[in-house]
């Protein structure tokens, strides 16, 4: 495996969404979108399959959501780093995630610059907060 | 128990009822404007950028981009669209109870293909207080949902509004496999709240409402409702 | 009046409150969907449509379009996410009743810029069944709206949420003008059915409303709510 290569794994249950986000990484040369989950359950299955370096984590997902899964995956696969990808603009969000081990929120609404921007800084092993919400915390 | 006192259990039943009611819409609209409204629009967000990217590098797939953009939001548009008339017909304010119940009856009429819908509006189409307008407006669609729901084999249903000297007369009547009619307290005990909801609601306005149904025999709903209501407790 | 008809007559009073709480809330989603978030969408797709020429004759006009189109879609989403926020925060859900009861603080705290809001969760705090998280935060709502239109000049708010054994306790205390308590009865007669709404609806889940409040003492409102009722007369 190239060591250079960041590989991605999307779960969103939003089948429009879930695409838009994959074609927005597509366009950064080193990143690449192994696989894709519709629900949180799934997700742990792919992730475990897949073992990549980063998960994009939707919030609302059906069968499990994504805090849950988020807890979940960080326990079993604590290298993995996690960024949420909310539609949500409340801070609320933020504490309890992070506290389940997500390295990373991140509005829907993100550009492929800022998403990249994100991927990269968790990779480094630092937090990655939506400029529009981190001036809350 | 005392009539008195059945009433105020039927009553608090009710409110309980309706309360649910409330809170489960709230619910289903919220998370359906979160997770599809919100979820289509983020869809749009992200297409509109890399539609913005492409213009540079490669115009022809750019246009490309652009076209899938239009069907998407065409969709978002009659989606939207799909959930305010839901809410509440604008029709219902703009054009009055007939035209809305007109609307109604030609929508059953596309889900059930094998029904025949005849809407009649006996007598001059006034523009009633739009609270009154209202409580008919939902009874009618509580019929046509029943229908809908209890008596898709029907292939013949008839609504009828007549606007008459002192009230409003609606009738929503279907021959399908009718039932065996209960007392609306009973109704609300089982869970089912559509005609007793309406039965309280009717008579908050002093009017009343019929149910003739046997089995095998299709089912008659019958509103009355008095333009003036006697009891003055109309909701301002 | 008799206790027993008045108690019918404010229940009465409740019911119809209620369900025109409904139809307004429904009236003004349906609304704000079809005048805002649509037409917001048509211009979009208009705007596109001018795009797809610009798109070979003037790439660096259409890009500059389509960067003013997603300040057009970024208000679209806040506008909807607000409406869903509105009717209910679906926070309740997914975080539960601590962190929505949080939230609430928050925005009053930017509502009052003279009012210090503190909010305090006492015990672990649990995840309850969903009705019981519901009625909790329609209570701590209801306190806090009505010191946003009936204690404006508080300096001080306090919000807090107790998880006790058996039961849970909440309390919404604030430093303003205060008034003299009426009976809730009293209170449905005047049209006046924030407090007494909630007394009813909690009195459903074997729980207690308190209102303590003396003009010019400030008000605390204290709701107390066994998780399991005796009665089981909870809503499903
Ligand atoms: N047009 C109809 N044809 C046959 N059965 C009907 C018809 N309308 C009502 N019913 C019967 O009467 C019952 C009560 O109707 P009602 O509208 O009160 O409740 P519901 O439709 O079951 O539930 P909801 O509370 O969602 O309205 C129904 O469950 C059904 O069995
Ligand atoms: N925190 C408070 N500080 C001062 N007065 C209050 C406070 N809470 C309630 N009141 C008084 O008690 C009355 C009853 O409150 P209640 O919430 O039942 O009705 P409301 O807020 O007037 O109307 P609504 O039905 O919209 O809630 C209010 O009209 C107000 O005079
Ligand atoms: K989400
Ligand atoms: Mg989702
Ligand atoms: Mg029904
Ligand atoms: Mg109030």
């Amino acid at each position: 495996m190239e060591t250079s290569i960041t590989r991605i794994v999307l779960v969103e249950d939003h089948q429009i969404v879930r695409e838009g986000t994959r074609q927005l990484l597509e366009q950064v040369p080193d990143f690449r979108v192994v696989g894709e989950a519709a629900d949180g359950l799934e997700s742990i299955g792919l992730v475990e399959r897949l073992q990549p370096d980063v998960v994009i984590m939707d919030i609302r997902l059906p069968r499990m959501n994504g805090i849950e899964a988020t807890q979940i995956i960080k326990e079993r696969f604590p290298d993995v780093e996690i960024i949420i990808l909310s539609a949500y603009e409340d801070d609320c969000y933020i504490f309890p995630l992070l506290e389940k081990g997500a390295s990373g929120y991140l509005l829907k609404t993100s550009s492929g610059k800022e998403l990249e921007h994100a991927i990269r800084t968790v990779r480094m092993g630092e937090t990655a907060l939506d400029p529009r919400i981190a001036h809350k915390v | 128990m005392s009539i008195q006192k059945e009433q105020r259990e039927s009553l608090r039943k009710y409110a309980m009822k309706i309360l649910e009611t409330q809170e489960e819409e709230r619910k289903r609209i919220s998370r359906e404007l979160h997770d599809e409204t919100v979820q289509d629009l983020v869809g749009l967000s992200q297409r509109l950028e890399l539609c913005h990217t492409a213009i540079v590098k490669d115009p022809q797939a750019a246009r490309i981009r652009l076209r899938e953009l239009q069907t998407l939001i065409n969709r978002a548009i009659i989606d939207v669209r799909r959930m305010s008339n839901d809410l509440r017909p604008l029709i219902l304010e703009d054009l009055g109870l007939a035209a809305a119940a007109r609307m109604m009856c030609r929508a059953l009429e596309q889900d059930l293909p094998t029904a025949e819908v005849d809407f009649e509006v006996i007598g001059p189409s006034y523009r009633l207080p739009s609270e009154l307008e209202l409580v008919t407006f939902r009874v009618i669609q509580e019929g046509l949902n029943n229908i809908r729901k209890h008596a898709r084999s029907a292939t013949h249903i008839e609504v009828t509004i007549e606007f008459k000297e002192d009230d409003l007369e609606a009738r929503i009547i279907d021959n399908g496999p009718g039932f065996e009619v209960v007392k609306p307290a009973n109704l609300m005990q089982q869970g089912h709240l559509g005609l007793a909801g309406m039965a309280e609601r009717i008579s908050l306005f002093d009017g009343s409402l019929e149910i003739i149904s046997t089995p095998g025999a299709g089912c008659c709903v019958k509103l009355l409702l008095p333009y003036s209501p006697a009891n003055q407790a109309v909701p301002n």
